[in-house]
């Protein structure tokens, strides 16, 4: 298991590889990306703040309990904080297991709880000003499905 | 005891940390006892079903006890991912 | 949208990457491969046989299908036939959505798609012979859900 | 009209292609004709639920019509992914 809670970028690409190659047994591999939308059309930086120390706990937990919900074979959580501009990666996870229902699950679920129970906070800085992004009540309901 | 505080909880308080001498029973005391203190802290508390806590680094709710409790922080709903 | 059947390997990580570097105001990306399994405990070689021309229209009229429904933003498809050994990648696919849901059901659903409508045909070569994969009854039922 | 076999459809027929001059109205009636053929055609085509069939390289059932068509294609059900 790999939990990394970063400022500097990380490149999805040696991570994905590498995942995927260490595995054995495993059929199937899931990464999911986050990256930064340009959603206020002016976005100039999203800042990520988190809570440290709490943040890795909290990560920690998530991706054991997904580990021995679904028997994963492994996972990963990498997540940046700090500044990132448009079209820069925040974050990943990336969850194997036998049976692609169980590595789709796997990495859903962690990403409904990453979203949710994980202590980031994003602003948003945009030419029109900063805020804060509200939690979405969608993000809230998405984690009565587990 | 430290008081930490996230995100725009943080920027309403205008500081990150707070060392916190008290005697409160429950985080809904310590925050009547932060409340008290000044009106940023008031506004910052204002509301609180905006607001989330965490007891010892881990996700609690307000009427959780502070005895032996080494931090405590507050802030907004999580919005990573 | 990329569509690629293949006898040679691909590179998990250099398609994930480049995957997700050429997409504009996604916030999401997911990557599912399949990966050889040693299943029998005594896989010598996985032959994956198809039948060309039918492959390459089943999977492009199945990521055009994927795009129009969860408006995604791209749709890469990766899938090898021959003679594959233990641990090799099978295949990948990548969705790229404005928010997760979407990238998730979209990749679920070509997965689905591919398993059971796709003409790919596998073959498990191993200590004690050979045996073609018979087609499993989730793998059918799984199309119910779409 | 060609006439393809895959995977163990092709090893029972023991090739993958033929070319095939038929009145055959349906897939049905191909599979009649085939069958009748040789031995390891009946071998092949014994359990039609066993098979799937593609016209002109679209999936199709055994009732599909055959006027226009330029290839049949014979196979067990597919294992992708």
């Amino acid at each position: 298991m790999d939990i990394r809670v970063q400022e500097v970028p990380f490149d999805l690409g040696e991570e994905a590889r590498a995942f995927a190659a260490r595995q054995s047994g495993m059929g199937a591999v899931v990464t999911f990306t986050g990256i930064v939308r340009d959603v206020a059309e002016g976005l100039e930086v999203m800042e990520i703040e988190h809570y440290p120390g709490m943040t890795e706990r909290a990560l920690t937990r998530i991706a054991e309990e997904a580990r021995a919900r679904w028997g994963l074979g492994d996972v990963l959580v990498v997540h940046r904080f700090g500044r990132l501009r448009a079209d820069e990666l925040i974050m990943m996870v990336a969850t194997a297991a036998r049976h692609r229902a169980d590595a789709f699950q796997a990495a859903e679920f962690l990403m409904d709880y990453l979203k949710s129970r994980a202590p980031f906070w994003k602003k948003e800085h945009g030419r029109d000003g900063a805020s804060w992004v509200a939690a979405r009540d969608e993000d809230e309901d998405a984690l009565d499905r587990w | 005891m430290d008081v930490l505080y996230f995100a725009w909880v943080r920027e309403r308080i205008g500081t990150p940390k707070d060392k916190v001498d008290t005697e409160a029973a429950t985080v809904r005391d310590l925050v009547e006892e932060l409340r008290a203190r000044e009106p940023r802290y008031e506004a910052a508390f204002a509301d609180l079903s905006a607001l989330r806590v965490a007891v010892d680094q881990e996700l609690a709710d307000f009427d959780a006890p502070l005895a032996g409790v080494r931090e405590v922080a507050f802030f907004p709903p999580m919005t990573g991912g």
